[in-house]
């Protein structure tokens, strides 16, 4: 069976994320994934879409933010584009923190390692003015 | 964010009218309650029975309401059901947070 | 508040049509709407998308088709748009039948009769090579 | 379209494995259900409990089905939704069908 695809694209406005957000996490509850996946993956578009926002289009809305949806028989891929700033040489997205240490406790910078923690696979390109980060969710069919 | 909040004794609760606590309003979220806590409201419980969705923007807001009160108040979390603490798991909030099940569990602990 | 935007977009194929009815029935499941009000809506945005399909593309796959969401205070609009052959001057669809006469009951024909029944306005427009049907429901908003 | 199928007495029952009966999957349901209706399958309850949306395809194939089965035959609904029975009287078909709450209902009314 070839895969179902879909694409969603918004203005470059917080406003209208939770749309896909929504829509992506109705999609993914009816494949073989938990009520605590599905969430997770749902969380995971939501702060790659809000990273486009806030840093490749520095929150200036009027940009476009396209989220490409491929689901196949054992996985879902989400390409979440920018045509915006493009992000600096991927870093491995670390969260170490002590938490005790209430005046040290992070308040940002936890997106992308939730991106690395809930998906299988993460990849960023940039090419021809677009910013791509593609995430793959690998799950088990049951049929 | 429409926000319901209440006082019983010396504790103060919050409540979200909102299901999602995401990038769009937690600025806002962040702005209302630190005009609480300048009121004297230093002994939060933030009751996220109504909330189905949080980011880590929605997390950062609350760190930083948690970091507003500091060290002489306190503020927890209760109701969280599981996906929404499933997000606190995962950025490894939820051992910053003391998380009751029930907004009462909250108050008592926090009322001893 | 400005109202909230979101567009779909599949390749016109049947395979596809299901991820953006979810989509819309989640979103609708937001507003105040029933669960049958959530549910007709999701189908009359479906059979405007297999229009297009059938009719628009005559089920030829490759071609684009788009769905343009627009949540308002007390509206939401669809616009349900393609670039292939445009309808012919629109009748009101109607469905007369009687339910005795076995041999006459329509197979067909049902899908703009539904949006019809469904919807609060409807409106087919085309030009510049681009068809769109707009449809239209209203509901009170109980803040 | 995957479907599951069963004998009883002399009514056969139909009953999907699919939540939606739409455009991509009715041409399929019409053709099985019709090779079913040609081994003499002619007095059928179609248990739509599972199904949660339905489109104007789908009922377009059931409408074919209730043709095929013939004036000697019968084609009943059983275990409609809410939001699927909406449907039928969207179309009017509630007034073609007959439309029982239970499978065992639909089952005892054939037989009787
Ligand atoms: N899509 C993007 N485009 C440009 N820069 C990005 C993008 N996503 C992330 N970044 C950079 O990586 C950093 C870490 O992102 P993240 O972990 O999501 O935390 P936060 O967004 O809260 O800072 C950001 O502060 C930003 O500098
Ligand atoms: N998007 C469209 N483009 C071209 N023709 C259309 C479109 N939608 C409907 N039509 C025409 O209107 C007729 C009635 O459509 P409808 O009520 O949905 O029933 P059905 O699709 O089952 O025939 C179709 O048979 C077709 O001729």
């Amino acid at each position: 069976m070839e895969s179902k695809k879909i694409t969603f694209s918004i203005d470059s406005n917080l406003r209208d994320v939770a749309l896909i957000g929504l829509s992506i996490n109705k999609i993914c509850s009816q494949i073989p994934l938990s009520d605590v996946e599905v969430y997770q993956i749902e969380a995971c578009v939501v702060e790659a879409i809000n990273n486009t926002i806030e840093h490749a289009y520095k929150n200036s809305s009027g940009n476009p933010v396209e989220v490409k949806l491929n689901l196949g028989i054992d996985r879902i891929t989400f390409e979440v584009c920018d045509i915006g700033i493009r992000m600096m040489a991927s870093h491995t997205p670390s969260l170490d923190f002590d938490p005790d240490d209430l005046e040290n406790l992070p308040e940002g910078g936890m997106g992308l390692f939730i991106i690395q923690q809930v998906m299988d696979q993460v990849d960023y390109t940039s090419g021809n003015g677009q910013n791509i980060l593609k995430m793959t969710k690998i799950f088990t069919n049951k049929p | 964010m429409r926000l319901e909040t209440k006082k019983e004794g010396g504790v103060f609760i919050i409540r979200s009218l909102e299901s999602r606590m995401d990038a769009k309003v937690a600025v806002d979220f962040r702005a209302e309650i630190a005009r609480h806590i300048d009121d004297g409201n230093k002994h939060i419980v933030f009751n996220v029975g109504g909330i189905n969705f949080i980011d880590s923007s929605g997390l950062g807001a609350i760190v930083s309401c948690l970091k507003h009160v500091g060290r002489e108040g306190e503020l927890v979390i209760a109701e969280a059901d599981e996906t929404v603490l499933s997000m606190f798991k995962l950025t490894r909030m939820d051992r910053v947070f003391r998380i009751y099940e029930t907004e009462r569990e909250a108050i008592q602990a926090m009322s001893t």
